[in-house]
């Protein structure tokens, strides 16, 4: 029996010692009623090869287009070595490490993980991760919340430059707790304050995105500097690769900013559909009681040898339930492990090159773009992300991109009407010159063909 | 023993592994200087060589299921097929963007399309979201949508969640990320919900109660009929933690219990890995009347094309949970998990795991262990109280833990459920043979004897893992957080 | 530098430390006119990130056929498992367990793999690999030379039922001992011995194939004896998935084969055109010390606990150098480790299974394409593959469903040319009625078509 | 200390894991009873489970290059490069039946003739052959090549090789192989080759010599020109043992030094894995005299397109050495690594290779080890003689070898080559860091100042391995090389 060891002779004998004839006697204390056959709707078990068959037909009709789309989501390459130690058993499948002495592994790489991102974001503690950037971002409002003693304000001020899921997430888990979102409004692609008065009250917090969502880079040290004066923390949600390149939060004004977070997709984790990722948070040491998720520290063992432990667990939901700083248990350990691993193979200098090439590589693709009539750029400077602004529509020509195996973009019309016709493309260190070359091309075609003629 | 350098004692300045990365550094561009970092990050600088050996190693100081029995209890810490990991690892599916085409992840959306037919099955529900990135966040997902039902219905006032003091940490904490206040009953003495209290916990004010069967106690809510009559009787609804559906697959469905709805742990009951702490995926399933409130996105066959629903579509939604459509890759290890269990094999893992479960427990009991529910069956998991044991030598439940990993096993979770007082929960799963339980069980009773002989030995364990007792105390009150360069490197030459 | 961990200030501390200025240095013993000064031919270093895109390119146009080869060479399924944990750093990058104490893993997974192959065989020894099925079968030869006793000859009497690459081989090999191989004639594809005759002199030993080249099983218990009557020694070279239903040669004639070998790649070794497999051998205890290969050998340590270590190395050329049983040094370790892996996880019925489904889906393979008109069985009953014969040439036929993505199998007109215009084909379990099917439909589509017109 | 159990002793008939088989059992068909098997062969019966446990904690009981520093002389156990391995087990490449067509394998021929023009770049010979698969076959290829060269010009009197005393084991095994005699000739005081042995050694029956360069000795052999002469003058050929071919790299072309033939073990210089024992690639590299000989098949490339050249098409081939066309896996490793170095990083790898062979040298001379040719340059590896310490302490290099396990490094080579008496020959590689050399230097003083002080403690090592030092001559003796279920299981629990 796939995956059960026991032989005949083990079940009877089993049996034997709890005193009961079969197996399904040891649901006697289901109610008659609540007892079901089996599963019929589920169907048959397949055999290993018959489902890797299956799957392998899947995955090779999925393909892959040559990727011009971030948004979210970013395709950097991962060394072979990062997956190969990632996905050994003792890593893949252990659990939460709650017995440090049987979990050093995991433990002291999660040290270490929380020592990176103290780094690449400049603040002083970090914690194990969170889901993935969107729930990180939400659980980092609702932390400011918390920890903001100088107000008693729900309400955390964002811009409308930041990530539209994001929004969208934050709104869905912060409504629980009331804790409200608001909006700055945008000029030129960057978060406007000028239209901001004291009418419009107090707020715990100010969440910005650097990069933001449109590619554009804040003046974040303005927007911190303004944030702190008016008793807000400050929430930097970043890119992590891009902060090899970009001041980090904890440099941000005069003070730094008090909380960082985002995703950590980039730092080695495959694009898979948009999941498993990672959600990563760091903040300044004062407010590490208020901070969610788990966290390592480092002390000494009964000889005095230093050995690491999950500490500050009263925060914690399995220690101070209806209490705790959130109700996360699980989070996503394998992918911190992948992005430890792959922090340590491209160090500072590596990190920083895969940076300024996606930045060099955008500019390349908007420079080859914009070659194109029709096709203008929105704002510039751009960091790795920028957005272009069409004659015409722009679902069309993802559609004649994609027949193509070019993933052209993401479509900002639904999120930002107020940009028009307008595509977010991203160009990362794996875009060569050959595919910008093919992009513009196709896109080219695609803009002087029948369909152009038909819609215009 | 083994100890390992911290990775930044590897490290040292200018050392280069670029054969990852460009050759050729690019300029910052025209980026501005006001927005450019001065210092380089604090990452460590070590060769390819160095980083494969430094975390191969760490590796090798975990337990785990490939390495260890590991009965942590509510865990279910069964097997975790290679194959699932491998063809949910196939280029096809790590290669897509989560905003490509729908028309190039067909492949990817059928297998969704499928998990979620196959979950409906499971559960007896006819609506599920996929999109719950652990058991917490289902919680979450399921506690938002009976908020989201009550208001729709123009009842505000319920605003208390029910909880038997058994329940899982998360899920307290849940209600009150939901904005609901917690109201916590007790366990009657056979390990069931006290009837009693439920009855005079419920009312007008009542949201719903979270309830997981089999319970934490490792025994099943016999009077479920009841529980359920009652909270549907004052208009509240009934939430199920699956985090223990591996007790009951194909013999019990949650629907038929009476719960409105349910988060299922894929990375315990699904055996997709545990991950050192993640990732999971904690997928929701409810009946009718809370289908229009389920977190998008869900995937959606039309006519043999497979697309995603997305908010505009179910304007009821609770809304979106993760920035894209959750944890896919785990979601596919599941799926191929099921697809190779088929029904028949989901059944006979809930067999199996009672069976280990109940052979271990009838051991132990045989041996002289104090079981804390002797007239229950056990479902897949049960509960040792050492209480008793610990009075007669001072040895306590975590020292008996420690000392199980000298002998090669993974300790029982500890101390959960907080209300058997010295307790071992012990979760076999039923990956595990015969053999290996008997062998779980002589270790026991040697702790025990020696205990009784010599408690001061078992204090001291464990003796042969990487580290002996950590100081936990010092760990948080001399927060030490982070590497930092210039304190003395102790971690080891 | 790639996988070169030094600073700069490494560098120059050591070159003081050796007292030299530079690294260039280092080589001023090799004389003035021997030097090069790089090699400019090999070009410039890729990244990682451009040798796995140029490689994935590669792999991906090379696709994969629907695949009815057999011939030396077989497509089963593998167990994810298997390379998952093949591929392990401790074991793939570990030497040849020569420090016996820090080798363990290695040793005693090679004496269960010895034990497995033991087993298999029904004989008593077996070697921990030779480099492939054809070295395997030349080693036999010349060890069989070696330690027949009751012999001088240096002649090995073997079959033209034997894989025509495997007696190749074994000429390249046997050549420069002087050690002859002489092949038997063939009747309805089995090997015969009419012709036989006492002028035909003394031989060292008899090699046959079980199941043959033909995929015919031959008498070999009336071989193993008449052989043996004759004072030969008896190689057999089998399939070692086969061997889960076929009778073991340990168990062949009155007293069993004395030297079983043959290719180990059907146990969890991927196609991958041709290489790294392993070969297997397998003896009678009396013969080990004229066995070729490593062996592992159980015994104890200082505190008398078992432990593992490499025995009878006196054999080897670390040891013996001109006087040991073979030169071979490295073998194919790691196909080993994935065997031994395969192998656990089958166990003898699932191996059984595998053997006896391939026999089957030949069977129908067989049915379905002996029911076009033109195709003709040339020899029952047969094992795992099957001989075709024709009423047109088979190349032209064999690019026609290459064209189609299947390999239809060996053509056999260079080889066999007394079989006519003969194609070898298997189906493996892998092969699924509907591929059956597909090539049937295929086939008799090029059959009928204007290719076969022109051809008649 | 871990041990783990044989796998036989996981076994108890009936367990079965078929999710890796058909599920169903077809039955026997038609074939005859008489060639069936009665009996099931022995083989262990153990979920999916068992198996991965053991074999991972198996795995955990070796000393590796990704756990350890390893440097085992004349073995070049350099870091294997991750990216090689993934990139080499791609589906497509792995799926390829090796008769399958040459139209569909136009990927997999791409690499192998590139392949082939690097290596005659890097050796400066003009014909190369992949098919080899380890360096006792190349050099097979090799000898038998000179054996053709001379039947072909109608010279059958040439029956010698000559081989150095400190050859590898393989070229004398193989001159014998090939049908020769095998001459020894000694090496002087310096290291290098005895001029005036191999003058007199030489004569018309000369067919050729086998020299590696550097030697085994660790240096360089000075008057390589002389020897050709020498040996060319008479007739013969020579052949160069490339598997020290990471000391000369982008540095010397054995072409230029004089040689005839040349082996490469790319498993050695190109980084392949070693696997605990191979598999490996012996590729051969020829002069134009004797490329009609190379042995078959070789890719070809016409037009664009690339084949196989077969042995109908190269007459005078030594022929086949394997049934298809060699270890194409391990050549598809060593040409991702090749083309992630390009020539210059070829260049840096002999450089930093020897670098480190020379520091380390410098170290321990300057920490009072005795080092075998102290006149010299160490090339990527170099000899330390433990003769007058042993004498004095009666602690031999076996023992000073075992007692480095305990430290965490794997031991250098012992007692090769044999000339040396007491000899450890380290080679570093130029993937390990300073650090690492450093700590195996403080290594090696810790335990000679232990020698001196209480030698017993040596001999006693290891004692932190899975195992102490085992019974060599109880193995031979009382030889036990397969499990006997009858046997008492005497390997653990
Ligand atoms: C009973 C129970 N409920 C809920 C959870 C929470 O699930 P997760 O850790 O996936 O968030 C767990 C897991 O720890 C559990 O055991
Ligand atoms: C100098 C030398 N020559 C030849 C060989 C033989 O190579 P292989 O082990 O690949 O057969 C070796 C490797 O052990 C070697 O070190």
């Amino acid at each position: 029996m796939p995956f059960i060891p026991h032989t005949e002779d083990d079940v009877s004998a089993m049996l034997t010692v709890i005193g009961v004839a079969s197996i399904d006697d040891l649901f006697d204390e289901i109610p008659a009623g609540l007892n079901v056959a089996g599963l019929p709707r589920v169907g048959p078990g397949l055999s290993e090869a018959e489902i890797a068959r299956l799957m392998t037909e899947r995955a090779d009709g999925d393909g892959r287009e040559l990727c011009f789309a971030g948004a979210g989501a970013y395709d950097h390459y991962i060394p072979a070595a990062v997956w190969e130690i990632a996905t050994r058993g003792e890593y893949y499948s252990a659990y939460t490490p709650y017995q440090a002495e049987a979990s050093q592994g995991t433990l002291q790489l999660i040290y270490e993980f929380q020592s990176m991102m103290a780094g690449l974001t400049g603040l002083d503690v970090a914690n194990a991760s969170l889901y993935d950037g969107a729930t990180a971002f939400a659980e980092a409002c609702l932390m400011a919340v918390r920890a903001n003693r100088a107000s008693r304000s729900r309400r955390v001020l964002t811009t409308r430059a930041m990530s539209p899921a994001y929004r969208d997430v934050a709104r869905s888990i912060l409504g629980g707790q009331g804790v409200e979102l608001v909006e700055l409004p945008l000029t030129d692609g960057l978060t406007a304050l000028d239209a901001f008065g004291a009418e419009d009250g107090d707020f715990a917090a100010l969440a910005i995105q650097q990069p933001n969502f449109l590619g554009r880079l804040e003046a974040v040290d303005q927007l911190t500097d303004w944030a702190q004066a008016r008793k807000m923390l400050v929430i930097g949600v970043c890119h992590p690769t891009m902060l090899a390149l970009l001041k980090p939060p904890g440099a941000w004004g005069q003070a730094g900013a008090d909380i960082a977070c985002g995703e950590g997709q980039p730092l080695g984790i495959p694009l898979s559909s948009g999941g498993p990722y990672f959600g990563y948070l760091t903040c300044r040491l004062p407010l590490v009681r208020q901070m969610p998720g788990r966290v390592v520290g480092r002390t000494v063992d009964l000889d005095g040898r230093p050995g690491f432990t999950l500490t500050l667990q009263a925060r914690e939901q399995h220690i101070r339930r209806s209490r705790a700083t959130s109700n996360i248990c699980t989070n996503q350990g394998l992918m911190v492990t992948a992005a430890t691993i792959y922090m340590s193979l491209l160090g500072a200098e590596g990190l920083r090159r895969v940076a300024a090439q996606c930045h060099a590589n955008t500019r390349a693709l908007v420079t080859a773009l914009t070659g194109l009539p029709g096709v203008v750029l929105a704002f510039r400077p751009f960091c790795h992300e920028a957005v272009l602004q069409f004659d015409c529509p722009v679902a069309p020509l993802l559609e004649g991109l994609s027949r193509q195996g070019i993933l052209g973009g993401y479509d900002l019309s639904e999120d930002y009407p107020e940009l028009g016709q307008a595509l977010l493309v991203c160009a990362t260190e794996m875009r060569s010159a050959a595919d910008i070359e093919r992009y513009a091309v196709v896109l080219k075609g695609l803009m002087t063909a029948p369909l152009r003629a038909q819609g215009g | 023993m083994k100890t390992e350098p911290v990775i930044f004692e590897y490290s040292r300045p200018g050392r280069r592994a670029p054969s990852h990365a460009p050759a050729e550094a690019a300029g910052p561009g025209d980026l501005p200087a006001a927005v450019l970092r001065t210092d380089p990050p604090a990452l460590p600088e070590v060769s390819e060589l160095q980083a494969v050996r430094h975390f191969t190693r760490l590796s090798q100081l975990n337990f785990s299921i490939d390495t260890h029995f590991y009965p942590l209890g509510s865990c279910t810490m069964k097997y975790n097929p290679r194959a699932c990991n491998r063809l949910a690892m196939l280029p096809g599916f790590l290669g897509r963007h989560p905003l490509g085409a729908v028309e190039r992840g067909q492949g990817f959306l059928a297998c969704m399309h499928e998990l979620q037919e196959m979950l409906k099955a499971v559960t007896g529900m006819p609506g599920v979201s996929l999109t719950p990135m652990a058991g917490a966040q289902g919680e979450l997902a399921g506690v938002a949508m009976i908020r989201a039902y009550h208001r729709a219905r123009g009842d505000g006032a319920r605003r208390v969640v029910i909880v038997p003091d058994a329940a899982h940490g998360t899920n307290p904490a849940t209600a009150v990320m939901c904005g609901f206040e917690v109201r916590e009953i007790p366990t009657d003495p056979s390990g069931d919900v006290d009837l009693e209290a439920l009855r005079s916990a419920v009312g007008p004010d009542t949201a719903g109660i979270m309830l997981t069967n089999p319970s934490t106690l490792g025994v099943f809510e016999r009077r479920i009929g009841e529980i359920a009559a009652i909270v549907h009787g004052v208009g509240g609804l009934l939430y199920y933690d699956g985090a223990n559906l591996n007790a009951i697959l194909g013999r019990a469905l949650p629907a038929a219990m009476g719960f409105d709805v349910v988060h299922i742990n894929l990375h315990k009951t699904f055996s997709t890995p545990h991950g050192g702490g993640g990732p999971g995926a904690g997928v929701v399933a409810v009946t009718q009347r809370l289908e229009p409130f389920l977190p998008v996105p869900m995937v959606t066959c039309e006519a043999g094309r497979y697309r995603w629903l997305t908010g505009r579509e179910r304007p009821q939604s609770i809304g979106r949970l993760s920035a894209f459509m959750g944890n896919a890759g785990i979601l596919l290890r599941a799926y191929v998990y099921m697809r190779m269990l088929g029904g028949e094999g989901m059944r006979r893992v809930s067999g199996f795991a009672t069976l280990n479960a109940n052979y271990l427990m009838a051991k132990l009991r045989e041996s002289g262990f104090e079981i804390a529910f002797p007239g229950r069956r056990a479902s897949h998991e049960f509960i040792v109280s050492l209480k008793g044991l610990s009075r007669e030598t001072g040895v306590t439940a975590m020292d008996f833990a420690k000392a199980l990993l000298d002998h090669g096993y993974h300790a029982p979770t500890t101390y959960f459920p907080l209300l058997v007082p010295e307790c071992l929960l012990i979760e076999p799963t039923e990956t595990e043979s015969r053999e290996e339980l008997d062998g779980f069980v002589a270790a026991l009773v040697a702790i025990r004897d020696l205990a009784r002989r010599d408690p001061a030995q078992v204090k001291a364990a464990p003796l042969t893992t990487p580290v002996r007792r950590l100081d936990d105390v010092r760990a948080a009150r001399d927060l030490d957080l982070t590497w930092q360069s210039k304190r003395p490197a102790t971690g080891g030459a």
